[in-house]
C-alpha cells in the first residue's frame, strides 16, 4: 500500500448502534488506514468538519437503525458546499426501513451523491477491497 | 436536581409534572385524575401486570414480539395482525428512534414523509407526537395488553402519554435505557428521569391500578455476562420499587450456552426477590422476561428460523415467564408484519412443545448458578458501597468506575474497559474484567475457562476472540472458533 | 428357509444371491469382483462409515435429509442442491415406494409418466430400475457419501445395487422395515431377507470395505415408547452383526419430551453397546441417530420450523452422531427441493449453535435412564427366551405374542394390543401394555405417571389421550390435553 | 340420525399410512356409521368388492405417500362396472406428490369422477359434515 489514507468513520442521525462501527475501526485501522471515528449519533456536520479537519480521502457513513434516508439527505451537497466533493462518500449497515429490493435502495442512495452503498451484512474484506480499489486504482472494479 | 435513592414526594412530582407535560403540546391532553378513571376500566385480560402474574402461577411463558410503524392505522393494523395471525400473547409498541432522542419535530416531519411516500419512513411507533388520543385508538383496538418499547433516556412524557392511553407496562430504566442507547447523555440525569417514570407507576399503584416495569435486560445484546446484566436489572428493580413499583419484570438476553442461560434466568429471579426482600419491598411480584438471541444475526432466513426456536426453548426450560420474540428479517431490517408474525408463531409452537418441561438441576446447572451469584453479588455490593449506602449515587459512580461497564456501550459515560469472550462451550466470561470487583476466585475461574478454549483452539486468550464471537451467530455458529 | 440367527455361509449366500439378482433385469449389472475393486477406490470422505465415525469421535452431530425423486438427472439435481445450498453433511436416496413393494413394473411406469409430464410421479428414486449404472451415476456426481433410505421389506436386490454403485449404507431392518411399512409379509420371510441384506454388508466389511448399516428406529413415529423401539434396534443391532456388520447406526424418533428423548439415546446407545458385547461381537462401532418429530407435522410452515428445531437440539443435547430432518412441507407433501434445503439450514443452525454443549445429567435423567434400560431388558430377555437362545425365531414370536407390540403398525403379524399415551410431562408411556413382559414395579411406574396427567386434567386414563396425543403437535401442542 | 349408512374405508396402493385410517374407523364409527375397513395398502378391487359385498353407500380412500394419482386411475370406471356408479367416492389425505396448488389437484380427481376430494390436514368432523349433508341431504352443500 502506498501513502496512508484517512477515513472518518461515524454512525449517522440518532443511531446508537455502536458494535459494528467498534469493529470497522480496529479492522480498517489494522489494514493501515488512519481512522478518524467520530462515533455513533453523529449529525452530517461532524462528519463534514471532521473530514475538513482532516483532510480526509472518505467517508464512511454508517446506518442501521433504518432512519439512514432521512438521515442522509442533503449529505452530499453539504460536503461540496464545504469543499470536500472529491472525498469519497460511502454508506452502508441496514440503511433503509426493512427488508426492500436491493437494487431500489442502491438507486435512491446512489441518486443522494453516495459513490458506494452496501447492504446489510456486507464484510470487512469487502469494505477494504472497494477502498483500495478506489483509492490506489490498483484495480479498478465498477459500482 | 439532587440524585438520591427516595420515593419523590407527591409535591415534587406534581412540580416535575407540569414541565414534563409541557414538553410537546400533546401533554396536555394527560389528565391524571381522567387517566385514573379510564385505567381503571381496564379489564384484566387487558392489563399487563396482571396477564404476567397469571402465567407465571400457572408456568407458562408468553410470547411477545416488538413492532412499530410510524402511522397510526397502520399500527393498529399491525397490532392486530400479530395478535391474530401471529398469536401473540403479549403487544408491544416499539417507538421510533426520534421519540427516543426527544425529537419529536423529527418525528412530524417523518410522519408526513411516510403519509407521502405511502410506506413507513420511521423505525417505530411515535407515541408523544400521536398523543393520547392516538395512543387510547391503539388500545381500544387491540385485544392484548400493550407495553411501551424504546431505549428512551428521557421517557417521562412517552410515559405519561402510554399510561394514560391503558398501556399498562413500559421498558426501560435509569442504566440500561442510557448505556446501550445514547452516547452523551449522563447517567445521574436518566437515572432521575426514571425515577419519574417509576413514581408514575407508583402512583398509579397508589391508585389501585397494576402497571408493570420493565427493565430492558440485554442491554448492547452483545456479549453481556449474565452477572452484568442481572446486576443492572437487579439495580433498576431496587430503584424502581422505592418509587413504589409492584409489578416488576426483570431480563435476560439469551447468550447462547443453554446452561449458562438457564441459570442466569434462575439466579436472576433468586436474587431480585432477595435483594427487594432485604431492602424492605416486601409486595413486589418479579417475573422474568428472556430475549431471544440480541446480537448479529444470519441472514438466511432459515437459519433465522433456527436461532428463533433456540431462544424460545431456553426460555421455556428457563422457565421465563415471557420470551421477546425476534423474526426472520432481523439482519435485514425491521420485519414485514408477516416476517414478525411468523417468527411468533415459530416462538409459540416450541413454546409450546415444551410447556411444563424445566431444565432438571445438575451440578453444572448449580455451578454456573453460583458463578453467576457470587459475581453478582460482588457488582451490587460495590455499588452499594461506592455510594455509601445509596445505591442511585452508587450507580452513578459504579459505571463512572468501570464497576458497572456494559461492553460495547456507545455511552461516553461507559468505562468500556471490561471485554468478554466466550469460553470452549460457549459461555461468556470476562475476558478483560476492567475495574469490575471480583475477588480473585471468581478472575481465576474466568480465566480458566477461557484458557480452556485457548487450548482447544490453540490460540492466544485474547480480544481476537470478542471479535470472533461477535460474527460468529451470523455465521452460523455459535462460538468464533480459530 | 429355516430362519435362525447364524451367519449365513458363503454357499449359501452366493446360491440366493443368483436368485435375488434375477428379479429385475438391472441386477444382472451387479458383479461383485469388481464393485468390490470400485469400492476400494472411494476416498474417505465418501465413505458413510468413516464419516459417522470421525463424526462420534469428534462429539458432532451430523445433518442428513431424506430426499428422492422419480428420474436420474432430477435426482443428482436434488442431491446436489441439498448438499450445497443445505449443507447436508449425509445424503440419503429415499426410494419410491413401488421399488419398496418390489414392483419395478409400476417403477416403469412412474418413470415413464414422469417423463411425459415433466413431474415426478414418483414418490422416490426407484434404484433398481436405474440399476448400478443409474445409481453410480448419482454416487459419481455428488460430494457426500450415498445411504439408501427405504422402508423396503425384501429389499436385497436394492441392496446389491446401491452397494455395488458406492452407496455406503443401507437403512433398515427386519422389524422395522415390515411392522411400519407391509401388512402381509411375515416377519421371519423379512428376518430372513433382511439377513441377506447384512450379509452382503458383511462380505462387503470382510473384503476391508466399511458399510454402514441403520435399523430405521422411529417405526410408525406415532407415540412409540423409548424401550419398544430401543428394544427393535438392538435386535436389529444382533442379527445385523451376526452376519459381519461391524458399522452400525441405531435411530430413535424423537418423542418431545426433552428428557425422555435424551434418555432414550444415551441408553440406547449404552445398550446397545453391551449386548453387543456380550453377545462377542467385540468390534463393533456404534453410532446413533435422531429423527427429527416423525408423527404429524403442523400445517404452518413456520410452525413447522419449530417442530425441526426443536428435535435438532435435542439431538445436540442427546449427542446423537447424526439428526434425520424435516421440512417445512411436511404435512403437505413431498418437499420441493427449496424446502428441503431450508429445513437442513435450520437444523444446521441450531446444532452448531450447541455444538459441543450436552444435556447435564440430572436425578430426572437418571431416573428415565434407569426406565427404559430396565423396560429394554425385560423385552429383550424375554424375546430371547421365547426364542430359546436364538434371537431370530425369538423375534418372530415375541411379534406374535405382542412381546414387541409396535403401536398403530399395519401389518397384521403385530399384535397391536398396546396403546400409547403421554404424561403429564409429555413422556411417552404404556397405558395399555397388552401382552408386553415388564414387571409390576414396571407397570406400576408407566400408570402412575399417567394417572397424574389423568388427574391434572380431570379425565379418565384411556385410549382418548392416545388419540388426542395424535392430533396434539400437528395442531401446535405437545400434549393433547382435555 | 336415519338408518345406518355403510362405508368402505381403506389405504390405495402401496400406501401403508396406518395411523389415519386408524382414527378414521374409529371417529366414524362413534359417529354412527357402519364402517368395513379394508386397511391399508388396498387395491382398487379390494375397494370395490367391500362395496358389493356390504351395500356400501360411500367408498372413502385415503391415500398419503404420493402415488394417490397413479394408484386412483380408473377407480370411478370400475366402480361404474361392477354396478356402483352411486355409491359416494371420496378421496383425502396426501393425494399428490409434493404441495401443489389445491385448486389444480382438485380439478385432476374431480375429472377422475370422484365426489369429494380432500386436503392434508382435513378433520374428521369436516368429512362428517359431509356425509351427513350428501347421505341425508340435511344441509346440501356445494362441493
Ligand atoms: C445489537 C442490535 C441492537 C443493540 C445495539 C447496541 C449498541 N449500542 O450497539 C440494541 C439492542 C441497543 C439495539 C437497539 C435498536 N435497534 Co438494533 N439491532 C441490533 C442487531 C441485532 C445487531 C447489530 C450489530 O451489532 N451487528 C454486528 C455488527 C458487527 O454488524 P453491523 O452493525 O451490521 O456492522 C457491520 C456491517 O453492516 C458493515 N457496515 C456497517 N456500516 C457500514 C458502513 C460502510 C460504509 C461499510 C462499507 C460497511 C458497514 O460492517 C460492520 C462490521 O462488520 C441488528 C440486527 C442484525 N444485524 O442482526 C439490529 C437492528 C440494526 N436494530 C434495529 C432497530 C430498529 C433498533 C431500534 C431502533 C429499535 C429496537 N429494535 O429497539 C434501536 C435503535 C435505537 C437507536 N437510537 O439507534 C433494526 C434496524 C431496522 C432497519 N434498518 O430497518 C435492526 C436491523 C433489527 C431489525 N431487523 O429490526 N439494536
Ligand atoms: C407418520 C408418517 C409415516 C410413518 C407411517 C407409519 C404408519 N404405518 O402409519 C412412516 C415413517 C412409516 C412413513 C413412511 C412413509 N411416508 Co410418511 N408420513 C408420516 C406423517 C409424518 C404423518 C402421517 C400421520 O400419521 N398423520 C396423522 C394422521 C391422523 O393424519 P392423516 O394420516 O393425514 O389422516 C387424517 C386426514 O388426512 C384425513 N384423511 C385421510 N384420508 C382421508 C380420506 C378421506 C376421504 C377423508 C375425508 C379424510 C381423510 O383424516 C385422517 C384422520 O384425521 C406424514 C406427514 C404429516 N402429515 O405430517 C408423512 C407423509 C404422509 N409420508 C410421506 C412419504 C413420502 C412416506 C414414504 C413414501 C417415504 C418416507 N418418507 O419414508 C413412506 C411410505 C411407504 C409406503 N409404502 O407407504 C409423505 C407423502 C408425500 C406426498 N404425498 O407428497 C408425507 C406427507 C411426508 C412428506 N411431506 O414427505 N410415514
Amino acid at each position: 500500500m502506498q501513502d496512508k489514507k484517512t477515513i472518518v468513520l461515524g454512525v449517522i442521525g440518532s443511531d446508537c448502534h455502536a458494535v459494528g462501527n467498534k469493529i470497522l475501526d480496529h479492522a480498517l485501522t489494522e489494514a493501515g488506514f488512519n481512522v478518524v471515528n467520530i462515533g455513533v449519533m453523529s449529525p452530517q456536520e461532524d462528519f463534514i468538519n471532521a473530514a475538513i479537519e482532516t483532510d480526509a480521502d472518505v467517508i464512511m457513513v454508517s446506518s442501521l437503525y433504518g432512519h439512514g434516508e432521512i438521515d442522509c439527505r442533503g449529505m452530499k451537497n453539504k460536503c461540496v458546499e464545504a469543499g470536500l466533493e472529491d472525498v469519497l462518500l460511502y454508506v452502508g449497515g441496514n440503511i433503509v426501513v426493512g427488508k426492500q429490493e436491493w437494487k431500489d435502495v442502491k438507486y435512491r442512495f446512489s441518486a443522494m451523491g453516495f459513490d458506494r452503498i452496501y447492504p446489510p451484512g456486507t464484510t470487512v474484506e469487502r469494505a477494504l477491497e472497494d477502498l483500495r480499489a478506489d483509492l490506489y486504482k490498483e484495480h479498478k472494479a465498477a459500482v | 436536581m439532587k440524585l438520591k435513592n427516595r420515593k419523590t414526594s407527591e409535591g415534587e412530582f406534581f412540580k416535575l409534572r407540569e414541565e414534563v407535560l409541557s414538553q410537546w403540546e400533546t401533554g396536555k391532553e394527560v389528565d391524571l385524575k381522567e387517566a385514573v378513571d379510564y385505567l381503571k376500566k381496564v379489564p384484566d385480560h387487558m392489563n399487563f401486570a396482571k396477564k404476567l402474574k397469571k402465567a407465571k402461577d400457572e408456568g407458562v411463558t408468553l410470547a411477545q414480539p416488538r413492532a412499530g410503524v410510524g402511522l397510526l392505522d397502520k399500527h393498529i393494523e399491525l397490532m392486530n395482525y400479530l395478535s391474530k395471525e401471529g398469536g401473540a400473547d403479549l403487544l408491544p409498541s416499539t417507538i421510533d428512534s426520534y421519540t427516543r432522542q426527544n425529537r419529536y419535530k423529527e418525528c412530524e416531519i417523518g410522519i408526513e414523509d411516510s403519509i407521502r411516500e405511502g410506506r413507513s419512513l420511521l423505525n417505530g411507533f411515535p407515541a408523544v407526537n400521536h398523543g393520547v388520543r392516538g395512543c387510547r385508538q391503539v388500545f381500544e383496538n387491540v385485544d392484548k395488553p400493550l407495553q411501551a418499547r424504546h431505549g428512551t433516556p428521557d421517557s417521562r412524557l412517552l410515559s405519561e402519554i402510554i399510561h394514560a392511553s391503558g398501556w399498562t407496562s413500559n421498558e426501560g430504566g435509569g442504566i440500561s435505557y442510557n448505556i446501550p442507547y445514547a452516547k452523551n447523555v449522563s447517567v445521574e440525569k436518566t437515572l432521575y428521569d426514571w425515577q419519574y417514570c417509576d413514581r408514575l407507576a407508583g402512583f398509579y399503584e397508589e391508585q389501585g391500578i397494576e402497571i408493570n416495569r420493565e427493565p430492558f435486560g440485554p442491554l448492547t445484546g452483545t456479549l453481556v455476562p449474565p452477572s452484568t446484566s442481572n446486576s443492572v436489572g437487579i439495580i433498576e428493580a431496587l430503584l424502581a420499587a422505592e418509587q413504589g413499583v409492584k409489578s416488576i419484570t426483570l431480563g435476560y438476553g439469551q447468550g447462547g450456552n443453554l446452561i449458562q442461560d438457564v441459570a442466569a434466568v434462575k439466579v436472576l429471579e433468586e436474587q431480585a426477590e432477595e435483594y427487594l426482600k432485604k431492602y424492605g419491598y416486601k409486595d413486589c411480584f418479579v417475573t422474568t422476561v428472556f430475549h431471544q438471541w440480541m446480537g448479529g444475526f444470519p441472514e438466511d432466513e432459515a437459519k433465522a428460523f433456527g436461532v428463533i426456536s433456540i431462544g424460545s426453548m431456553t426460555a421455556a426450560l428457563a422457565g421465563a415467564t415471557k420470551v421477546i420474540v425476534k423474526t426472520p428479517h432481523e439482519a435485514h431490517g425491521i420485519p414485514s408484519k408477516e416476517a414478525n408474525a411468523s417468527g411468533i408463531r415459530t416462538t409459540k409452537m416450541t413454546l409450546s412443545m415444551y410447556e411444563g418441561q424445566k431444565m432438571p438441576i445438575s451440578k453444572e446447572l448449580e455451578e454456573e448458578m453460583s458463578v453467576i451469584r457470587k459475581e453478582t453479588e460482588c457488582i451490587i455490593s460495590k455499588v452499594i458501597d461506592v455510594g455509601k449506602g445509596d445505591i442511585a449515587q452508587g450507580t452513578v459512580k459504579a459505571i463512572e468506575n468501570g464497576i458497572i461497564d456494559i461492553p460495547f456501550g456507545p455511552s461516553i459515560f461507559n468505562l468500556g474497559k471490561m471485554m468478554p469472550a466466550r469460553d470452549n462451550q460457549g459461555a461468556i466470561r470476562y475476558l478483560v474484567p476492567g475495574n469490575l470487583p471480583f475477588t480473585k476466585d471468581i478472575l481465576d475461574y474466568n480465566r480458566k475457562k477461557l484458557e480452556e478454549r485457548g487450548k482447544y483452539e490453540k490460540r492466544d486468550v485474547n480480544f481476537k476472540m470478542t471479535i470472533d464471537d461477535i460474527y460468529a451467530v451470523s455465521r452460523g455458529k455459535l462460538i468464533g472458533r480459530k
